[in-house]
């Protein structure tokens, strides 16, 4: 009793001593979603600031940054912590989980609600007409056809133990890519494919997730994984935790899953609509109707789509040209890396924009702003490096003699005099690599790093002409203004004694 | 051995000491005629068509020596070996002692000035520009810069305003001087030139003629000078090398050209300049 | 009887000598579809050789092709033959219809079996789970929301008039974008939307489509409209065509535009694929797994796709090279034009992919390789027009000036001067253009032109690695064939006096 | 008029024609010393500097008129103006009475040779390309052009194997020359040359100064010749026209040069050229 109202009493101070609650999640949506929820709701107790650090690498780096208090919470799923913590070879319930924690200091609780897990799938329309709502009701449809994902289909608690587990009818069935399965459903190929039992697309395509009715997939049920010392150092914050118990139910999931990844709304939208209005499902898109081209152009988010879209264009311009210029000189000066060199830019400029932005999402561990850059760096390198080497490779022969006899070591040769001569070859393919980044950074809305292209590529998908015009016209505006702009820098970097004399007119026959 | 005469120029010129970056200077008695730069039987063909056949040749330290020939005959080619800017096709170049090689190449150009044939002015750049580049790289204080840029405006009596303008908005014979201006800026000890003076009228010539024998001789400059003008070469030549089709007829002075000719062509080379003036009394 | 049994004796002499039906068909999937369909009918009677004269027009258009005899049949519904060619106010049966065609010497018949008219749909669980089937069902639900096409909102006949009708409850109602709208659906924004019957897009959401209880919307039947000397012309073709009645369903249909829209199946095999198995739904798509990379590389369609790709790459490429050039010179003669030129080309590459292809195939009238070559055309502009400008502003003053004094018109001064003296920037121009192209030749997928843009659309459609390999990893060789291609015509094209002199090497310093 | 000179010319060169392409050739007599150019008071400034002052000159048809002066006092402005290629500040540039205007530049300029003083050959064409190109522009046959070229290689003293070079791969002389072959090539009538010889060694200019002269007067050439040659332009010059800072000091035969001196500046110009050499017996 003593002991408790000293927690109390000194959990407050405690509190402002040390204020900071800091969430960790992982790096696929759902995690973020629930990330955002967990730090909201703490934000909300008022007790502690919470501070989310999204996106973190894999359960076991989690695992470790929860032990040593680099975060304190994050949510998790019960089968995962059996499974690939604790070695254990089914999933136990939560109390026996804690047990199995408590060495390590940690606990799990606050079930939110949903199980995400393997699951099978059917078309809603198909199930209703074929009444099947369970797995077990596969077995009266031995007709219907299967198309799983290899992973299901290799695991050693997949396909072949469900089948077993179930007695199902099906003999043969088919490998199907996980993105290929919905459209293959869809289309009336197959009729039954494996999902996450939270995946959005369950709602785009409007699947009935069968029951399992044997319990025969473990329970990856979803939990907070949090220090034990949680709920004594911050015990209202806890307190406003344990309310989210059961508030998540599957179809809410799928839905915030939807809005994340169809809708393309940000997370902490997502979980601030959650919080709002706990029971309904969040609004996806905005229906964007009537609205004045003028009023479009110069919405809210014009001045922060510009500085985007402008910080894009030319963070990557300056990559490409502090990239672009040397290779173009080292095309010059090695004849060997010359085909190299300019044939790898030309490559890159085939790599598809999204399969080259997936690389990049995954190599560079981020989405947004940093794999957009590199993504516009890598394909605004052609103009610029070609440009400078064959700037180079024309200077008159009297010139690079007259140069070579100088005595200037190659860089000062390079620096002093070749590049200033090759300067409007060179500055001509800057202002087109310039310019086709003005047009292509609209690529950089696939993967939330802003921009225009959040117009114009939410206009092409809703079909929305303002909107898509909303984009279109302040990109071509751009280009325009960078166009001139770049005549300006002429003035600047090209010599009056290269430039075009503007003598006193000829007669030019 | 060659210290008077680097050291005498190292007062005008700091880059000297890049000549012989390793050894510390050493107080010996000049030889006099010790060739600076020697050509060791050196040729070149362009597409088996003789531009140089092996040909040797030593360039006198603090002499001016001139190659005089016909068009074509292979003296630019020469010089351009001399300054590593055309590979012979045998034979080797050495300055100072030095074999030409890619090590020691840029060091060695720093202390060659080059007036190259067609004037080889950057047109990115102003005359002053032009002429400053190599002193402004190294670092020299502006104002040493200026002084000396005022100085060889003066010498050869190129309108100050030329400076500032592009080579695209100079005469030819404006263009020809800043060539000449640029080669000696820093100078060196060596100069290379290709007919500095051929688009310059009379007087502006003459002059010229005038003031930079005094300068070679006074600062004890090695000269390899083309010209086409036998007067000329007359005025300026301790030793006149005679070429035809990339070979040497004779070499000497004019004396000797003109007392011994090699072969008759010599004698009519030298009388080939036309003279249809009158003598006009002063 | 003997007029019959003239008939047909003469018939197989006539179809003999006039052995070709027409069939028409307007621009869109189900009108495609269904031409199609009538072809193959044709054909397999084997009495006439059927030539489908696809996409044409307006109704107007194909009316009047029909009277002309310039197409023998066409696909049409019978809605529109009443309200746009007959101006009726209502949809009268068929037997009325055909007796107001009848002085055109046209008539209709062989209903197919479905309807295709403005419908309420919405999503098949929403629908089951409140038990809605009819549209008379929503009285029930005032609560559901609604999302309306502003057409279906403003016209006549439309929502107003449906709400009367059925004495529906709903008073605001949303004005939504057709686009937008099965995304709003999907992401529980609205619950009911307006929709055409036989959309294929119904298949793809899973939506139920309401049953217009009350007969409110006005029967757009789909019908033959033929000319009426058809039957007695071509006996078996026409009696083959009648077995077409009231074979093809509505959600067959659905699945058919479905195939075409979704599957981007082409028209001939969902016509073949319904004429073999009329029963069943076509198979949308393959599923693509356990290939090779080699094999998939090198699939039957490898040479195809080469071809395709080259032709469309360098096919523009030369349209680029005759217009860019010359603008380019433009842009370097005339000042005033400068901004505009260089500008304008700079705008094009922020028009967005989708955006333009969406207008070129309006503009042009047509899908496939045209659209493709014109979008690549103009994408390939920027760099040529900017090299050949700063390429020609290049030429040294002594030059300009030499050639001037020869006294050359400006024609000729260009071509023989200064073109060839700007080789080397106009190639590099050229170049740049040639390998963008390569890769932006990719898009000509998304509107049929085929090339390697099929495998990598695909492949990442469906998340299939090795597809979009299959379809990168030669595109990537063939931008480094053309950069090797391009070294040659360099050594063609850039005067060996412009060249970087390959004299014995000079000690470089 | 002028039809004596015109149908002379019309004979090697079809060009011709398009000088006066309207009109029938009229036999009149011919005036001597007619001015075939007339500069009008023309000027020119850059930027504030002069380069031409207003100047009147007329060059007169069928002989050779010298322009000489000190380096940068707008020989080669002037010369550029009859091209047309520098617009004048005032003044106009009559050529065989035509006002120089947009419309017959062109025309004007075909019936012009013109050497630039820097040679200005096209590096994208061959030494024989830069030399026929405007033949071939004309469709002359190649055979013709194959003669002519030939009959000029003789004349300037290139060896045949030059012309198939690149400029970059010619020596200073050879380019010059070559750049005298592609002015004489359609045997224009007028020529103007800016300092047609002065890369070539003493022998080469000789023999050329002696055909070229042959050649003017056989073919009644008009000739506008910028040199720094003295003896070059009094070997030359029916009429030397001697400028100093943008303006005429005088023009008039090399005697009234000699023996009229306008200014003492003449006089000192004409002694400048340098004679060291001693007269050589043949
Ligand atoms: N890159 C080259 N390729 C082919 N031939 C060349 C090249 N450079 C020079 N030559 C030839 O070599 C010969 C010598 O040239 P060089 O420039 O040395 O002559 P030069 O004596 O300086 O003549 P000039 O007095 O005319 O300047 C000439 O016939 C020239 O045409
Ligand atoms: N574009 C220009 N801008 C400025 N000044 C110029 C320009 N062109 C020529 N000048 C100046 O005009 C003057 C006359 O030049 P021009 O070329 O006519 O001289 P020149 O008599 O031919 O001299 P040279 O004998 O040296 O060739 C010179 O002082 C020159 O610097
Ligand atoms: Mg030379
Ligand atoms: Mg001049």
């Amino acid at each position: 009793m003593m002991l408790r109202l000293a927690a109390l009493l000194l959990a407050p101070t405690l509190a402002l001593a040390q204020g900071t609650i800091n969430v960790g999640s992982k790096r696929f949506t759902e995690s973020y979603v629930l990330g955002e929820i967990v730090v909201r709701t703490v934000e909300a107790a008022g007790e502690a600031r919470a501070v989310h650090r999204q996106g973190l690498g894999n359960t076991a780096i989690l695992f470790a940054a929860l032990k040593s208090g680099a975060i304190h919470v994050y949510p998790e799923y019960t089968g995962t912590i059996a499974f690939e913590l604790l070695s254990l070879k089914r999933v136990p319930g939560i109390d026996e989980l804690n047990r199995e924690l408590a060495p390590h200091g940690l606990a799990v609780g606050v079930p939110l609600g949903f199980n995400n897990t393997y699951a099978l799938a059917m078309t809603g329309e198909r199930a209703a007409a074929l009444g099947i709502r369970r797995i077990s009701d596969l077995a009266r449809h031995p007709e219907l056809r299967l198309g799983l994902s290899q992973e299901f289909i290799n695991r050693r608690d997949g396909w072949q133990a469900l089948r077993q587990a179930y007695r199902l009818p099906f003999n043969g069935v088919r490998g199907l890519d996980h993105g290929l399965a919905y459209e293959a459903l869809a289309g009336g190929q197959v009729d039954i494919i494996d999902v996450y039992s939270t995946d959005a697309k369950i709602v785009r395509y409007r699947l009935r997730v069968l029951e399992d009715d044997r319990g025969f997939f473990p329970a990856y049920e979803a939990v907070l994984f949090y220090r034990r010392d949680l709920p004594q150092q911050f015990p209202q914050s806890w307190h406003a935790l344990r309310r989210l118990e059961h508030r998540v139910p599957a179809e809410r999931m799928v839905a915030m899953n939807a809005a994340a990844e169809l809708g393309a709304m940000p997370f902490p939208k997502i979980a601030a609509d959650f919080l709002a209005t706990p029971g309904i499902a969040p609004a996806v898109v905005d229906a964007r109707t009537g609205r004045s081209m003028l009023g479009a152009l110069f919405g809210d988010d014009f001045w922060r789509l510009t500085g985007e879209h402008l910080m894009l264009v030319f963070v990557s311009l300056v990559l490409s040209i502090v990239a672009g210029v040397p290779l173009g000189v080292l095309a010059q000066r090695a004849p060997p890396a010359r085909h190299l060199i300019l044939g790898g830019v030309g490559v890159l400029q085939t790599i598809p924009t999204l399969a080259l932005l997936a690389f990049l999402i995954a190599a560079l561990d981020r989405i947004g702003t940093a794999p957009a850059i590199v993504a516009l760096f890598l394909y605004a390198l052609l103009p610029i490096v070609r440009n400078t080497y064959s700037g180079l490779a024309d200077i008159a022969p009297p010139l690079r003699e007259s140069a070579q006899a100088l005595g200037l070591p190659a860089g000062a040769r390079l620096r002093l005099i070749e590049l200033p001569l090759a300067a409007r070859p060179i500055l001509a393919g800057v202002k087109t690599s310039a310019v086709i980044n003005v047009g292509t950074a609209t690529i950089a809305a696939f993967i939330g790093a802003g921009g225009y292209g959040e117009r114009i590529v939410a206009g092409l998908a809703v079909n929305d002409h303002v909107l898509l015009l909303a984009g279109a016209v302040p990109a071509a505006a751009m280009a325009i203004a960078v166009q001139w702009g770049f005549e300006v820098l002429d003035r600047l970097l090209i010599s009056p004694g290269l430039r075009e004399a503007a003598r006193s007119g000829r007669h030019s026959g | 051995m060659r210290c008077d005469v680097f050291c005498q120029c190292a007062r005008y010129s700091a880059i000297l000491r890049t000549f012989r970056p390793a050894r510390p200077a050493r107080i010996v008695p000049t030889i006099k005629f010790k060739s600076l730069v020697t050509l060791d039987s050196v040729s070149k063909a362009y597409g088996g068509q003789v531009a140089v056949a092996p040909t040797s040749l030593g360039i006198e330290a603090q002499r001016t020596s001139v190659l005089i020939g016909p068009s074509g005959c292979g003296k630019s080619t020469l010089l351009r070996m001399v300054l590593g800017l055309v590979q012979p096709d045998s034979g080797r170049v050495l300055i100072d002692g030095e074999a030409l090689a890619a090590e020691n190449v840029l060091r060695l150009r720093r202390n060659i000035g080059y007036v190259i044939q067609d004037g080889g002015l950057f047109p990115h750049l102003t005359a002053g520009g032009n002429v400053t580049l190599l002193a402004r790289y190294l670092g020299r204080e502006p104002a040493w810069t200026g002084a000396r840029c005022t100085e060889l405006t003066d010498l050869v009596r190129l309108p100050a305003a030329a400076l500032a303008r592009y080579p695209q908005d100079l005469s030819g014979g404006q263009r020809q001087r800043v060539g000449l201006m640029r080669a000696l800026m820093l100078d060196p000890p060596l100069l290379l030139l290709d007919e500095p003076l051929g688009a310059l009228d009379p007087i502006t010539r003459l002059e010229l003629q005038d003031e930079l024998k005094a300068i070679f001789s006074r600062l004890h400059k090695t000269v390899l000078l083309v010209t086409h003008d036998m007067n000329e070469a007359a005025h300026f030549g301790d030793r006149i090398v005679l070429l035809r089709a990339g070979s040497i007829v004779q070499q000497g002075t004019l004396q000797d050209l003109l007392t011994r000719p090699a072969e008759p062509y010599v004698r009519e080379f030298i009388r080939a300049q036309r003279s249809v003036l009158p003598e006009v009394p002063a």
